[in-house]
């Protein structure tokens, strides 16, 4: 079942004509209780996938929002287990909606990678994506992952090779990650023209579903890049910058956040149906 | 060994983005490295520019007081005040011939930041200089070194805002402009191909070394005894001798004020093998993989990690891992100035403590090579206040 | 020449009391310095405890700007940071042999005093160091190292509180102890002998310096530039060209803030004829011969006097007596910095200044040595502070 | 004159079984008026030679208490010039007192050795003493200052060798200056009995009066010293001490330096009584 309903989910999207909205959020920010809280806003308003982090203590594909949401999470005591456990509940709850689990390579390495990997099977979600695992170091786990029935997300950047993005697509599972732009989460994606491009290379060398991360903080965007040709965004520190700017009491956040996830899922589907009808211009 | 391990430490643990820009780095330094036109500019710069070779300076008064022959290898005579300058001659020079117009780097103590400003003027590079907010207040003497060579230093607010918190930073600054511009790590740490690179310019200190000591001695030392933290000043003495099994390799890192958890930077007797910063390497860490801070009062030693180089040489038995506790490094500083009127960097004080600490490990024929790696400058005000506060508990 | 004096300048004018301590160093540097013993242990100090052969440097960068071939002589590598260990070991070396068990000295900058300690505790010998107090005070971190290595450092408050102030201590206490302790002179001043004997060791700068020009140039240069004041810089690298008649030879001195008798050091502009601390000199004196204080921001450079030697040097034409003022010297230190890396000792941008303020006195095909006397690690504070005074009038 | 008036104050003062007193003042310290009732007051209680100090910068043989007197009367301006006017001014008031100036040699150097000499010869006092001209450097203006009829006083010292005491004593004219110890002026003189070998040393090389200067402070040491040998004693920064700890008014104290003046005096004359009699012994 676990590998299956990311598929799936793509399956009813695509037969919806609407964009995959991947929701990334850092379990334990500022504690378990509002993380669960802030899941739940998330998949009410249009949230199609979680990317549910654990926090690492270095996580130096990051900005500055999720740096400090990691380091608020940990110092709040939250432990890899907690967060494979919330993952459980999710499942629970939300049982159409496809997890994600995300994090940096030590955490699945100290607990052992097969054990890690059962643990994400045990909590009933559909893969890991982890981001400092590029496919040369991922690949002794690919075929474990397999027999787990587990995707292992694997990301593309505009600064990948042609001859590597033939490598990663050939090894990619679940969907291909494609990181807009040279830097790091939180970053503000200027223009979206250069990206366009290099998604119509991915999608040309690959047929598996294609999501946008990095720097995607409004509907506009979202809506750019799956009229682009994507097949959905992720998006992240736009949700958390919300809450961490109301440091007092960050349930405030709650609806302005939903606000955001509607107008985010909006663009994956306006994007869609724009890109049917009319050649893409920048906005 | 497989491409870019150390036994089964190294690898490169990055993200994709920079995977492009380290295979680039990679290729550019099989193919440029070999060259006569980098090998000349090279040991042109760190013959004219660095000062190299350095003297192997026996120390007789030092050697009495311990009672064997013990030969100092004077990185602290290089340009800038330690082996830094090696490396960052040797990066720079690359990424010049790569076409980079500006160098990034993080710094904890300012002896690389120095070097790598040095270097980038030297070689008609822009430098930026991440630096932990806590280092930059530390060591303000060196910030404002670099600031007067012209670099530009960033201060670094994430996490506990020290060195390790930097290395992050740059990580992700290199992210941003890779095309452009070069990260130059300063330690055998990192992501492949930087361990290998800096090990290999850092080299030049061993190979110097090794003739050295044959015509002082007429024969190969006994033990060479360098600190370190990531290991690029070891790994550059131990180099040429890994295969020379008579000689004994001692690699002796920060203790802190004691062996406990919270109060040492000694990965090898309180870590465990993880990734950090893109290699997999000895690192400090709680159960579940979070990095733990290291904590020594050696600006340089304060890093959780062990390069993949040194991790393996440790972890096969060619190199035995030591540590120095704060009140041996403190004593050290005070006997070699006595003795021999150096004044050590704190970092280069941990070799001298191990064997002033270890008498037992030392024959009173052996000869024995600390890889004196730089000269304490910096350290002055923190060694008169520590000795302040040690001696007044 | 008569014994003691270079033209009419030199000469012994000394109380009494420290005649036979004159007499008696005359007498043991003329039998011991040329030995072989003597020459072995000397230049096995200078090479593997000090860094020699120091490299000369093709300043690319440097050279770019000026329009002509600008080499280092990179002085600023010797151990502790500038030329002065070169005499300071020798000296040490000397007293030790005479079976003195103690140096006395005094220092402005620290940097003559920490080579002292440094070669007192490399031979065996108690290091005691005179300090004007107001030197005390601005060179800080020059004094935490020297008594970090183990010398005493004696404030000196009389007069000015000054570096003349503290040579004059300096004499006065070494007529109270002269058959024990040996006053290690840092420059090429005072009574005969110093004069000759720090010009001879200091000479190992210009027979280096020799070599080198020829081997990468194939000819001597056109003209060395150096800074000074006693002048032992500037005659160690000038001793074994002042008979090459084609080479220009440019002795530069602080100009301070304007030429005007109260704000520089420059003693060839300014001063005449004059005896102080036991030798004629050139010196800046008032009409009555009371010596006029110097002043400078480059605390090496000043002291009043010139040392008898570079005095007569001056005189008879052989050496251009030049100057650099205060801006000039630190526009200096931002272009070296920029250009090659290099934070230059104040005294030493003092050269560096005199080649950028006068293009007109070299050719475009000339090659052009500065003695690079030092480093500035002790003057980034002055540097950066004076930096920000002269540009908010 | 000029020379002889020295000669005959030591044949007066031998004829009348005394040593001689010679007092050492800076002269301009701290104003020229003090200077002049202080050598007045010296006159008149048992000086019986004036060594008046032209003040210099950097007076490398002397101790602390005479620094600051240069400095003080350098301070207040005194000029070499004047300090002979105050000679002139002198040898008219004591006709009889043999009047020394003493200073270091950049004073006549920059003057000039013949012109300085002149006005010494004209101020009327009978010598120079230049602390910081040896022999070797003193040889080229001795024939000249005896043409002026003016004395060169050399000094010797504890680590003069013999070889050169025979120069010295070969060259020395008026009398010879033997420091009594290895030091600066100021010093105090701890034990007389070595200076006494030394005494008895210079006077078997030499007939010419024998003045010990340098850390004679009481009357005690000036009778132990004259006893030993010596024909005289010079005294200098004890009365300066004296005054210069009264800096509020420094006439207050011209009664003690009175009071101290006698009580060296005295001792100049036990200590000739005292040798005439017993073989002495140190106190
Ligand atoms: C003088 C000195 N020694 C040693 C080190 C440790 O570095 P490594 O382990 O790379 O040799 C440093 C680092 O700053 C240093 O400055
Ligand atoms: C770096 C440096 N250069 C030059 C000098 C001037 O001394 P000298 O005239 O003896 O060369 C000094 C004196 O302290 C110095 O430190």
């Amino acid at each position: 079942m676990n590998s299956t309903l990311l598929e799936e989910k793509f399956e009813g999207l695509r037969r919806r004509f609407e964009g995959a909205h991947v929701a990334h959020v850092y379990y334990g920010d500022p504690c378990e209780r509002f993380s669960l809280k802030l899941i739940e806003t998330l998949c009410e308003n249009g949230a199609d996938i979680i990317e549910l982090g654990i926090p690492f203590s270095d996580p130096i594909a990051d900005g500055p929002i999720f740096q400090a949401a990691c380091e608020r999470a940990l110092k709040n005591g939250v432990t890899p287990a907690r967060c494979l456990e919330a993952a459980r509940k999710l499942r629970d709850s939300y049982a159409e909606t496809p997890i994600i689990i995300t994090t940096y390579f030590n955490v699945p390495y100290i607990m052992g990678f097969h054990k890690f990997m059962d643990y994400v099977r045990a909590a009933g979600a559909q893969g890991v994506l982890i981001p400092d695992l590029p496919v040369e170091e991922a690949e002794p786990y690919l075929n474990l992952a397999a027999k787990k029935q587990l995707h292992i997300i694997l990301q593309v950047a505009p600064t990948t090779s042609e001859r590597r993005l033939r490598r990663i697509a050939n090894s990619a599972s679940g969907f291909l990650y494609l990181i807009s732009l040279e830097g790091v989460t939180g970053t503000t994606l200027k223009r979206t023209d250069a990206i366009k491009r290099v998604v119509k290379k991915v999608k040309a060398k690959s047929a598996i579903p294609l999501v946008v991360g990095f720097g995607i903080m409004d509907g506009k965007r979202a809506e750019a890049i799956v009229a682009a040709g994507a097949d959905g965004v992720a998006v992240g520190s736009a949700y958390t910058k919300i809450y961490a700017e109301r440091r007092g009491n960050p349930l405030d956040a709650l609806p302005e956040i939903a606000g955001l996830a509607h107008e985010i899922k909006l663009g994956c589907i306006l994007g869609l149906h724009k890109r049917q009808s009319t050649p893409s211009t920048c906005f | 060994m497989k491409r870019g391990r150390y036994g089964r430490y190294g690898g490169m643990y990055v993200g994709e983005v920079l995977v492009h820009a380290l295979l680039e780095l990679e290729e550019a330094f099989k193919r440029i490295y070999p060259t006569e036109e980098f090998q000349r500019e090279f040991h042109g710069l760190l013959r004219d520019y660095g000062g190299r070779p350095t003297p192997l300076y026996y120390a007789r008064n030092f050697s009495k007081l311990v009672g064997f022959k013990v030969y100092l290898k004077r990185e602290d005579l290089l340009c800038g005040g330690s082996h830094k300058l090696n490396n960052a001659l040797g990066q720079a020079l690359l990424a010049k011939k790569m076409g980079k117009r500006r160098l990034i780097t993080e710094t904890a103590a300012g002896q690389h930041g120095l070097a790598t400003v040095m270097a980038g003027n030297v070689c008609g590079l822009e430098t930026e200089i991440f630096m932990g907010i806590k280092d930059v207040q530390r060591q303000a003497s060196n910030v404002k070194k670099m600031v007067l060579l012209g670099a530009k230093v960033k201060p670094v607010k994430a996490g506990a805002g020290v060195l390790k918190d930097a290395v992050s930073e740059t990580l992700r600054e290199w992210a941003a402009c890779s095309r452009t511009t070069h990260y130059l790590i300063g330690s055998t740490v990192g992501p492949h191909p930087f361990p290998e690179i800096v090990a290999t310019f850092q080299s030049i200190i061993g190979e110097e070394l090794r003739k050295q000591v044959l015509e002082k001695e007429g024969r190969l030392p006994d033990a060479i005894v360098a600190c370190g933290s990531g290991g690029s000043n070891a790994l550059g003495a131990f180099r040429p001798f890994i295969k020379e099994k008579s000689v004994r390799l001692y690699f002796v890192e920060g203790g802190g004020e004691s062996r406990g958890a919270e109060n040492s930077a000694a990965a090898f007797q309180l870590g465990s093998p993880g990734v950090l910063h893109g290699g997999l390497m000895m690192v400090l860490q709680d159960t579940w993989g979070q990095i733990r801070p290291s904590k020594t009062r050696a600006a340089g030693l304060n890093y959780p990690g062990r390069g993949p180089e040194i991790s393996h040489l440790c972890e096969v038995g060619r190199v035995k891992p030591c540590y120095a506790l704060d009140h041996e490094v403190f004593k050290a500083v005070r006997m070699m100035c006595r003795t021999e009127g150096l004044i050590p960097a704190l970092e280069t004080a941990h070799a001298v403590a191990y064997v002033l600490s270890n008498p037992d490990e030392f024959d009173p024929d052996d000869v024995v090579v600390i890889n004196y790696s730089g000269r304490g400058d910096k350290d002055v005000e923190t060694i008169l206040r520590c000795e302040r506060e040690l001696n007044t508990p």
